[in-house]
């Protein structure tokens, strides 16, 4: 029987090393797994390779992680966290600036089976020329450059070649999930959630509610379980779901 | 020579300029800062459909305090409403339909801007770079507005001959509206299609780094 | 006022031309806009290029305008209806066989703005080598084969590019749609139809029942409006939607 | 020489040995034919869930005449009943589940096999050559089965050396069980691990046209 329900965060968290890349869902304060980075923290892990739209834009959530220092690079389309430039500019940070919609795309390539994809996006700039520092030493000085990336006219468009992004572990939100890990979301909390999942060759899903086998109708789950490996319950108290209370 | 204030359109006025160019049943992306002030200047004759990048067509306007959702938010991270009829879904599909052509009009603000239709505006050295959905939106949407103040803080020129600063996307910006008027792209100049209220085209042709045509003003 | 709502099925889809490229939607027999189809042969439409998983299982749908000679090409996994091999085989109609989950992701594809993509399927197979004939002559001799497929090894591994596949228009049923194209489908009728109405420039809906603007949860809608331009109330009157009546 | 009802196991025996190799908790998909068979064979301690090409993971088995859904398929095309905690989807994500690597085993039917594991099942001349998802599945699952008589309808093996027939996927099957035994896909070889009941080694070797390996017999 598959029961990917875990009671203990720590214990589920800990199959996380040090050093492991780990793409985290959420986008601005909307559904962001707080309490799996907060387990990160409490776990002491370092060197992490984070793939998440935003830096974080308060001290919670992926903001936790950049605050203690835990990140060896970020890899996202909105490193705006004030604490995140510094970091960068001593060297202590290594930074992958991708387009919100490449990034999307290309945690979705690599749990899709595609492992590589032309789009117009990005062509022609910095991001795509390698004219974007990536790595900075501790004196601010640029020390490596971003990879210019392959191009190829397609229809008479330039289109640059952009890879799948595969991490060794997502973290998600949801609003709801079950033992199976079939997982549904609110309105703009889904956001990176179902992309990071399907990236993540684990996933741990905090819940903000969970359901029984069978409570979230079939039409209506956004990520089918077999892209989730743990659930865990969110301490998150929110009362978000006007439809099922939190448990 | 500062202009915010003293000649030409205010923000407010224009993003109300902006907005009656919006046809009715558009579905538009507004940029986060004087690009969302359209919203609320759109005349009552529209129905006009707007897209946030974290997975909203049927954005609404702002809520009040008791009608915060805790999972509804802008692309600025602000709370907000939705609309009837409204749809949700995640970031992969939510940049398909921004690069996938879907959207009618995109909304940027923006640091420099070329005849050609190239533009800067997502990286000035010292800031956090910062890029978000720019590049998506400038190369997959029908047409691409850029809404801006005439010069920078320093009163340096924003329409150039060329941009020196990191282009967000080559030759996708189709119309500028700064406070000094309405601006075509034309490929080797800007075509003034309108000057703001007591705007001289002189004073444009002052404060503009490229060239500019005014046969087409109206 | 966006009011995508139509009465008239045949004024409706009096606006696809003879010649035109069609995606449809539909597997097997759920999900298919067999109305929509009727339609093209009462409109007497010809030389088509269809595009659709299957060439249809029975005489609606697909199969009709497979039996009445409608085709000029198929672009699918599935021709398996007994009709077509005839047809290919003496040179009525052009084949383009796309393996399943490639056609899905190039229909896909096309409507999200990536412009080709490499996928490990069909590699080295006569799918991709350019061995398997796309058309015949009167007499079923071979005149054209299917274009080899460019090769890039990613991470080891052998890939074939495959294009982005747009078509004029596309045909779609829902389970449930509004005046906004905001469609919702039941099970396994989702099927092709969300890709499908991706990938055409214009799409049309048949839709089983149609509901108020609101109706569909914003979180339930499977296909949101941006990608529907006309949407029309199905003849089909099985009763498959238990939550909805048929109205 | 013909097989079938005559030594080895008939297609639910075959089934049912299959069966008993699928680990509880398994994401399983089946190939239309003697493959299907095998989700009515299970041992009634797993827990198994099916995937079906056309977009639902959580499959069951055939309804009654009053439970038909029509809205409920299988890949097969005949009406199904959906289990407790399935999950419906689009087309493109089934199969990102497929090619994904998210399924652990694919059960095909096949013509041809060889030892490097290159797969023949889509293609003979003069029918019609529906390939559907057989090659997204073999490309994408972690393990391939092959389910399938030993020898076809003129006795001739169908587990050689080199496929002569159109291939499915160049080095993707993992095991191969016929009516004859049980074989993994050793490179140059078979290795065959089990034997059906009253057949000889001397019989299986005969009747397959690579070397098979007998060493790992259990």
């Amino acid at each position: 029987m598959i029961d990917k329900l875990r009671d203990d965060v720590l214990e589920t968290m800990s199959i996380i090393p040090s050093g492991a890349s780990v793409a985290i869902g959420g986008f601005g304060l909307t559904g962001v797994p707080a309490m799996l980075c907060d387990a990160l923290c409490q776990l002491d892990r370092r060197d992490l390779h984070v793939v998440s739209n935003n830096a974080g834009i308060d001290p919670t959530g992926v903001g936790r992680l950049v605050h203690e220092g835990r990140l060896r690079k970020f890899t996202g389309s909105f490193p705006s966290n004030p604490e995140f430039l510094p970091l960068l500019h001593s060297g202590q940070v290594e930074l992958e600036l991708v387009p919100q919609g490449t990034l999307a795309e290309r945690l979705r390539a690599a749990g899709a089976g595609v492992r590589a994809f032309y789009t117009p996006t990005s062509a022609g700039t910095d991001l795509a020329t390698g004219n974007y520092p990536s790595r900075y030493d501790r004196d601010g000085h640029v020390v490596e450059w971003m990879s210019p990336k392959d191009v190829r006219v397609i229809d008479g468009q330039a289109c640059v070649l952009e890879f799948a992004l595969a991490t060794d572990f997502a973290l998600v939100k949801s609003t709801r999930a079950d033992r199976l890990g079939n997982a549904a979301f609110r309105l703009a909390s889904r956001n990176f959630n179902v992309p990071a999942a399907m990236a993540g060759r684990v996933t741990v899903c905090e819940a903000q509610t969970i359901v029984d086998a069978g409570d979230i109708d079939p039409d209506s789950v956004h990520l089918p379980g077999i892209f989730v490996q743990y659930v865990v319950q969110s301490k998150d108290r929110r009362l978000a779901d006007p439809v099922v209370p939190v448990a | 020579m500062s202009i915010d204030g003293r000649i030409g359109w205010s923000r407010e006025e224009l993003a109300t300029r902006a907005a009656m160019d919006v046809p009715d049943g558009s579905y538009v992306n507004l940029g986060i800062g004087i690009p969302m002030l359209i919203a609320s200047h759109l005349p009552s004759d529209r129905e006009v459909w707007f897209h946030t990048e974290n997975g909203v067509l049927g954005l609404g306007g702002a809520p009040s305090p008791d009608e915060v959702d805790p999972d509804m938010q802008n692309a600025g991270k602000e709370y907000a409403k939705i609309v009837l009829g409204a749809a949700s879904f995640d970031s992969a599909l939510s940049f398909a339909i921004v690069r996938g052509g879907h959207l009618d009009i995109a909304v940027l603000g923006a640091m420099q801007v070329s005849p050609s239709g190239d533009l800067a505006n997502w990286s000035v050295p010292g800031r956090t770079p910062g890029v978000g959905g720019a590049m998506d939106l400038v190369t997959g949407t029908k047409q691409v507005w850029v809404l801006m103040d005439h010069t920078d803080r320093d009163g340096r020129t924003k329409l150039v001959d060329h941009c020196t600063l990191p282009l967000t996307g080559l030759r996708c910006v189709t119309r500028v509206y700064t406070t000094l008027g309405v601006f075509d792209i034309a490929g080797s100049y800007f075509d003034c299609r309108e000057l703001a209220p007591g705007v001289h085209t002189q004073t444009v042709t002052e404060l503009t780094g490229a060239d500019v045509a005014f046969g087409h003003l109206r």
